[in-house]
Parts: structure tokens; C-alpha cells; sequence
């Protein structure tokens, strides 16, 4: 396994006390270099990770995991990690429980007769530990993988071209009678003001009307300009009603020499 | 490895002309071409591609592969934008136009209660849908906005009248129970009966009119 | 113009895979090749770049040109920056959510035996290479992670199934438990039975005794 530095500088000083015996140096297993000791928990991806490192590096099956031998020197890294007054996850310090509680079982003298469906106390570890193990393989299967950016590039020619057609969007007439229908139904919520609705014969009118004035600031039309004969009396009327809301808005003003005479459109100008 | 080759990937895979130092660079020190062999594979190339759709052309700053001109109207589809769908505000500042004209923006503002970006009242006059007709004699002159003929055009419309009727609809929303009714009458009822229309001369005898 | 310079054209000026349909759809509709045909075109594509330092290669999304790795070397000088190596805890995570899929973050650390950071997690999604599918219908409802196209495209492969297959669970059949056997043995443990070096072929039985 790779996870240490293999830059290994051997310490001489520190005393590491296992089980209350002195050990005048660490076991190579247990060796971390004081620099290593810093990274520790970014070094093992956890305690999976840590415990699948003590058995690789002893060569040990995985499904006959020695649990005694393992847990203990689980638990010497771990106190040995305390005396370094390093910080233990959380993680770690269950995994040591879970260990220590699995070699009690295995120590617990068996019973002959003991039924068959108890199940062995490291299964779940091993379950755990084959799982994390072929996940972690995965990982390092993924990355093996040819990527982009690191081991492919992809491989482009440039494109010249002055404009690119950009279509434009498509609307439904129902999507406008429904927009408008739900801007009417908010503004009737905090509505001050009541929205009229002319018919739309007239707004149309208005707009027409408008349009012809906006064509010539100064000029004066007569009344009979903004409908045709064809159009009839309802014609006029819808040209009355537009004249007399622009003027009531105040866009246009009307003007007639005497009664009955021609009615005269005019643009208001400042 | 090739030569060629290396210098074939390279200009593949940047994304700006490369120029021949630049090439040299992509070579340690001791296998590094002199400039000579550098343009010499690079001419090779450049006959390689002669056939090709694409060529391998000296701009001002180095080489790089580029699209055949002949190409692009192909090529170029590759980025023709699908469709937007226009948002929600810009449906509804037309629908005001279009109901409510000739309408300010301020106008249009105090109806839909937000304020009414640029851009929404841009893309509108862009399309052709509306236009200023004239402006407000109000302080600031605002624009008054109007629908167009091509708005009509587009939605197959010939007057604003033929605009879906806005109260009829309302109308269906406040009376539920009118389906009901009507489902008992003989005759299917469509969204045409529905919408009494202004233009219709004499309303006629609505058959649903059964509450 | 020829159906397979049009597409080589575009295959080359596209910056992402282009799929069947998208290279169809370079063609207007009179004269647009059917699948089959686009698919031949791009088969006698791959065949002439076989001896080319480029390659024509089919990912989730579509096709794409790349260079080839065995070029890798040179064309990464032309960038500064190095690849981005990635971590083991998010190559792990993200080895899960591919295997795995979907799958819940508690999954994920179920498996890893440790907290997943959000970092990781918001580095995989701005990737693009795993997204949110949905939330499982548990108490605090706890988002569903699949991994995408783009994990796929940016991977070289096809689809799920051409990840490297995951190494199989071997079957737990426990041999009798052998600590407490050791139990009985004399020996004193010995420094050289902690050092047993993963080197030594078979391990020998285990010696020691309990403390």
C-alpha cells in the first residue's frame, strides 16, 4: 500500500506504550512520521480505510481476518494517536469500539450447541470491509480510465461565419388572452385603480387614430377620416368613443367652429 | 513518435493559433525541432488537408485548423439557438398592449404591479409587434405603444376584435356550474360559443344561457 | 456536397459529442440523411483517422474528435496548468454513485465508513458528472444521486455498462474461529509476527497469544 510517504525518517525518541509495555520503537506497521501524523485522517479515507491497510500490509485474507491481532493494533494506533494528542473522528473511535466488542465475543468460550443462525460476530466487519474495499478499487479503476483534459484532448477546427440565424420563439394566441387574464385578475387584488375594458373595437381605433395624427404633428383631420362609410353607423360611434378617450387622456384635442360644423382632430403639441 | 503527428494533435486540441515557437516549446530541449523541420512537417499537413473539409491555415499569430468556408452554412446550424420561449412578463406586457392600447409603459407597469424591463419592450418592437404611436402629453412625454399589423398577421387575426373576448372567458371562470348545464343540451358546446363576440351584429339567443 | 465532409466538418468545430440526430440535423429536412446513412459516413470517418494521431470515438452524448492519449504528453504543455488530480474520498464517492446509482449521501457513507463532504458533493454536481434524480421516500426525504452524460462523455465511455466491472463480493464463509485456537498456543507474541511484511507469500499461522 502506497497511503504512507514512503520517505520514511525513522524516529528515535518518542516511546509509544502499548498495553502499559514500553515499545522502544514502533512497529514498522505502526510507524508514522511525524509529518504523516499531521495528514493523518486525510492520509485514510477512514477507518475502513485504515483497518483494509493493516491487513493488506500483513497479507492477510480478508475472510479470516486474525480479529484479536487486528483490533489490537487498531487500538495502538489509536491510543498512540491519543498520546499525540491528535484528534480523533468520531469514526475512528467507533470502529475501535466495534473491534473491541467483536474480540470479546470471539473470546467468549462458544457453545456446542450453539444455535446455527447466530452469526459470526466479524461477518458484519468483513461485509463492511469487502464493500469498502471493491469501491475503492472502483475508484482506482476510474481513474485508470482515459479522461479528458488529462489524456485525451478534444479536437477542434474553428468555424468562421459572419451571423448565425437565431429563430425566433413561437406564441400561441391563448398564451396572450391567459397572460392577460392573469395580470387583470393580480392587478384586481391590490387594485386602486379599476382597469376599464373598452371594447376592443375602440382601443383599436384609438391606436389607429394615433397613428394617422402621429404621422403629421401639425396637421388638423377631420372626424370622418378615422372611419370609412363601409364601417356604418357603428363605425362612427367606435370612432367617437376612441376620440372622446384620447381626449379625456389628454392626447388629443378636438375641436369644432361652430355646433354641427366639421369635428377636427388635432394632436396635442407642447 | 512523429514529428507531424505531435504537431497534428497539438493544433487539434488548442484553442488558439499556434504559432511555430510555440510548437518548438511542445518538445523537451534535447528532441526539440529547429524551426526548419517544424514548417516542413507543417507544410506536409497543410497537403494532407488539401482534400479535406477542414485546412490548416497560417493566421497572424500562428497556425490552427479551421472549417472550409464552403462548409459553414452546414456548420453553422450546429448553433442555431432552439427557440427560446418568451417569459412570462414578456407575454404580459403584450397582452396589455394589445388589450389595453395605446398604453405607456408606466402604464403597463401599474396594471402588472412590476416594472417593465428595456429589453422586454425592445425585443416586442424587434419583432415587429408593436410600435410607438405616439407619446403621452404628460411630464416626460412617455411613448404610448400600440399593436402592429404584424402582430395581427401573426396570430392570423384581422382586428383586434377578433382578439379573444377577455370577459367571456372571465365570465366562465366566475359561473363553473355553466359545463354542467350545458352538457345536458344537445348540442356540443365549443369555446366559439363561448366567446360572444363583439362583432357579431345582433347577439343571438345563446343556448346556454339556461340559469 | 459530400454527406461525410459536411459532418466531419461540424464533428470538428462542435465542442461537445454530437449524437445521431444532432448531425442529422445539420441537413435541411429535403435533403437529410437517414440514421443509417449518417452512420455509415461516420464509420468510414473512424476508419480514416485509424493511422491518425486524432480519433473519431462514440460517448454517451455522441461522437467527438479527440487526440489520442498516446499523445497526451505533448498536448498538456500547451496548457500550464497540470490536470486536476482528484482526491480518493471523491474518486470513492463518485465510484458509488456510478456503481451504486442513486444513491443517498447516508449510502455513500455507509459504504465509506465516513461523513461525505458537501464540498465533494458540489464539486461532482458543478462537474456535471452526478445530479439530483429525485429523493427517496424516507424520513428527511434525502436526495437520490445518479451520475450523467457528461461523466460518461468526459470518461470516453458509452454507457454504464462499460465501467470496469466491480470486483465481486467474495463469500463470507468464516473459517472457525481461529483466535480463540490461537488461544492455546504458548508462544509469546514476537516483533517479527507484527512486522509480518506483505511481501511474505503466504501468511503463516498466526502465533500468538492473547494478552
Amino acid at each position: 500500500m502506497e497511503n504512507l510517504p514512503d520517505n520514511v525518517v525513522p524516529i528515535q525518541q518518542p516511546l509509544v506504550l502499548v498495553d502499559g509495555k514500553p515499545y522502544q520503537e514502533l512497529p514498522e506497521d505502526l510507524y508514522i512520521p511525524p509529518d504523516a501524523l499531521e495528514v493523518f485522517l486525510e492520509t485514510f479515507e477512514g477507518p475502513l480505510d485504515l483497518l483494509l491497510y493493516l491487513i493488506k500490509h500483513q497479507n492477510l485474507d480478508i475472510l479470516d481476518i486474525p480479529v484479536l491481532k487486528i483490533t489490537e493494533q487498531y487500538i495502538e494506533y489509536i491510543d498512540m494517536m491519543q498520546n499525540l494528542r491528535m484528534e480523533l473522528a468520531a469514526e475512528y473511535l467507533v470502529m475501535a469500539a466495534m473491534l473491541a466488542e467483536i474480540k470479546s465475543k470471539m473470546l467468549l468460550p462458544r457453545q456446542v450447541e450453539e444455535s446455527a443462525d447466530e452469526e459470526d460476530p466479524r461477518a458484519e466487519l468483513i461485509r463492511r470491509l469487502q464493500e469498502y474495499e471493491r469501491f475503492k478499487r472502483a475508484a482506482d479503476d476510474i481513474d485508470a480510465l482515459p479522461r479528458l483534459y488529462r489524456d485525451n484532448y478534444l479536437a477542434t477546427a474553428e468555424l468562421v461565419v459572419d451571423k448565425i440565424d437565431k429563430p425566433l420563439p413561437d406564441v400561441e394566441l391563448d398564451a396572450i388572452l391567459i397572460a392577460f387574464q392573469d395580470v387583470l385578475k393580480r392587478a384586481e387584488k391590490f387594485s386602486h385603480h379599476q382597469i376599464q375594458r373598452e371594447p376592443l373595437s375602440v382601443r383599436e381605433r384609438m391606436s389607429r387614430i394615433l397613428a394617422t395624427l402621429s404621422g403629421d404633428a401639425e396637421g388638423f383631420f377631420a372626424f370622418h377620416c378615422f372611419f370609412t362609410m363601409e364601417e356604418g353607423k357603428s363605425g362612427a360611434v367606435v370612432t367617437f368613443l376612441a376620440l372622446l378617450e384620447l381626449c379625456k387622456e389628454g392626447l388629443v384635442e378636438i375641436v369644432q367652429g361652430e355646433p354641427l360644423s366639421e369635428v377636427w382632430v388635432k394632436p396635442i403639441v407642447e | 513518435m512523429d514529428i507531424k503527428d505531435i504537431l497534428e494533435a497539438s493544433l487539434f486540441a488548442a484553442s488558439e493559433p499556434l504559432s511555430i515557437m510555440e510548437l518548438q516549446g511542445l518538445f523537451l530541449l534535447e528532441d526539440r525541432p529547429d524551426k526548419h523541420r517544424v514548417r516542413e512537417a507543417i507544410n506536409l499537413l497543410q497537403a494532407e488537408y488539401k482534400a479535406k473539409p477542414i485546412e490548416l491555415i497560417e493566421t497572424a499569430s500562428g497556425y490552427r485548423f479551421q472549417v472550409k468556408s464552403k462548409y459553414s452554412s452546414w456548420v453553422a446550424r450546429l448553433w442555431e439557438e432552439k427557440p427560446v420561449k418568451y417569459s412570462r412578463a414578456l407575454l404580459e406586457t403584450l397582452a396589455i398592449i394589445a388589450y389595453q392600447q395605446p398604453a405607456t409603459r408606466g402604464e403597463i407597469e401599474e396594471i402588472r404591479g412590476v416594472a417593465v424591463s428595456t429589453n422586454i419592450i425592445r425585443t416586442l418592437e424587434e419583432r415587429s409587434w408593436i410600435r410607438v404611436i405616439g407619446h403621452k402629453e404628460v411630464p416626460g412625454r412617455p411613448a404610448l405603444y400600440a399593436s402592429t399589423k404584424e402582430f395581427l398577421d401573426y396570430f392570423n387575426l384581422q382586428t383586434l376584435g377578433d382578439l379573444p373576448p377577455l370577459s367571456s372567458l372571465l365570465d366562465i371562470d366566475l359561473l363553473p356550474s355553466r359545463d354542467v348545464q350545458l352538457n345536458l343540451g344537445d348540442e356540443t358546446p365549443t369555446k366559439r360559443d363561448v366567446k360572444d363576440d363583439e362583432k357579431t351584429p345582433p347577439p343571438e339567443p345563446l343556448t346556454e344561457n339556461i340559469q
